[in-house]
């Protein structure tokens, strides 16, 4: 199926970029925790989130992200989302995970804040 | 564009309650959408409230019928502005939204419950949301404007 | 994917008959064709066929309830292949598929008349296509193999 | 209405290159003939027709399409087709007019074989 979420890691140093595209739902969620908890367990100390291909993300999917975000919080790392559209950076508002992680416009700007 | 005339111009989609149908059904969402020329960010919003309506008949429903019914519609108000209307509904069990913990950040980010954020994402995306909800079945109906 | 369980688990849109309608259906063939991952060229073969079956209920049927209702199915043959069926079904006057005067390059051409491909674009783009045509009115069961 | 056909007209010397964009039903046929009867009261002597941004051209549309063919014939004047997708290419074929004619895969193709 098309609209199943791929995701792509890349890592910079100590910081390792998780890349979608496509519809986040649970099991694209389950799919991002899988690849973070991976990057994590291999010495990553910061996630960055590109979700500049994804223009879904359901209540679902958010409520994982969440999860791998406090997982992320309990090991004193970092956690940033970069290329949000404007319907998800609103629904994450809405839920508050723009709170808890920094938002960032682009993925550049993303890496350069978290490997200062 | 005559979808609007009379009343009877609408489109109906009916699903099967299964994985990532939800999925199937924001593609009408979209294409009503562009046929009004709605900006995209706009039909994002209307897809995304679409999915949580429709993971909400999957998940909590049990509909008699094992489906979920959506009605697309497109409106003008007097003032002139035009609206795509989304009605989504399911013969289930219903439910008393009364009865419904309002989620919030402190809850979901202390642990104790994450999920129970649908209703709320819908009202925030959506510009006027109604919903009905009875031993028949729930439907609720959301509007955005163009 | 569990669509095709049980024979239950098809997909039906209802669209008024109304200018450009045919193209707001094409994006729920699109839909279900991504949804089995049918090849791009393929599915523009469905739409084509799913457009030129809408347009001729809209022209010829006069159905009463002014709609076409379209049913999409996702199935698989014993042999395993998987295909992508779809029905259009007009409640209108109907007509005699061997009265239709079959089209040609040289009619055409010569000028005489330039319409009436409609039925055969149908069935030179689709695996297989069957007509039910009657008093209550017509339904095109159309298939394409994945 | 985002799927309403757009035609974009250019001139090189005398062959006139009109593109498409969108669903090509009537009035986007009606579109096209109206651009194309344009370019030959001007002068062209060959049309190209670009298709390579539609993906559906209507039995309707591919009428009124038959019908500035023979204009052009009748002038003594040529058209080609390019950039189609296989399902117009096949439906083209189908309709028999693929005999009357020439497609080409590209612009530039249809644009060196008209300019002779
Ligand atoms: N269509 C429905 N049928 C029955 N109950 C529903 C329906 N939609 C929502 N509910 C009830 O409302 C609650 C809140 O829904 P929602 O805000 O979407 O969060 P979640 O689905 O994550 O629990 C659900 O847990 C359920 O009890
Ligand atoms: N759904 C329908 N209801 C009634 N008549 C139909 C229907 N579909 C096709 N027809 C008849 O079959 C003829 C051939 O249809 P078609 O091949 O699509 O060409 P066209 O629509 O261009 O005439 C039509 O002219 C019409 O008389």
């Amino acid at each position: 199926m098309t609209e199943i979420c791929r995701v792509a890691a890349e890592r910079r140093g100590d910081v390792a970029i998780l890349s979608t595209d496509g519809y986040i739902n649970n099991q694209g969620g389950e799919e991002i925790a899988r690849q973070a908890y991976a990057q994590l367990e291999s010495g990553a100390r910061a996630l960055v989130l590109n979700l500049e291909r994804t223009r879904i993300v359901n209540s679902i999917g958010i409520s994982i992200l969440i999860e791998v975000l406090e997982r992320v919080m309990d090991r004193k790392g970092q956690l940033a989302f970069c290329g949000l559209t404007p319907t998800i950076d609103k629904t994450f508002r809405i839920m508050g995970l723009a709170q808890y992680a920094a938002i960032y416009p682009t993925e550049s700007e993303a890496v350069r804040a978290l490997s200062q | 564009m005559s979808l609007n005339a009379a009343g009877a111009r609408e489109i109906s989609l009916t699903i099967p309650v299964a994985a990532d149908m939800e999925i199937v059904a924001t593609a009408q969402a979209a294409a009503v959408g562009e046929f009004i020329d709605m900006p995209r960010d706009k039909i994002d919003e209307v897809k995304l409230a679409l999915v949580e309506a429709c993971i909400n008949a999957f998940e909590h429903a049990h509909a008699r019928d094992d489906r979920v019914h959506l009605t697309f519609r497109v409106g003008r108000e007097r003032d002139g502005r035009e609206f795509l209307e989304v009605e989504v509904l399911d013969r289930g069990t219903g439910f008393d939204e009364a009865l419904v913990e309002a989620p919030s950040p402190e809850k979901t980010f202390s642990g104790r419950r994450k999920r129970g954020w649908g209703l709320q994402i819908i009202r925030g995306l959506m510009d006027s949301v109604s919903i009905l909800s009875g031993q028949g079945g729930t439907r609720i109906l959301m509007r955005k404007y163009k």
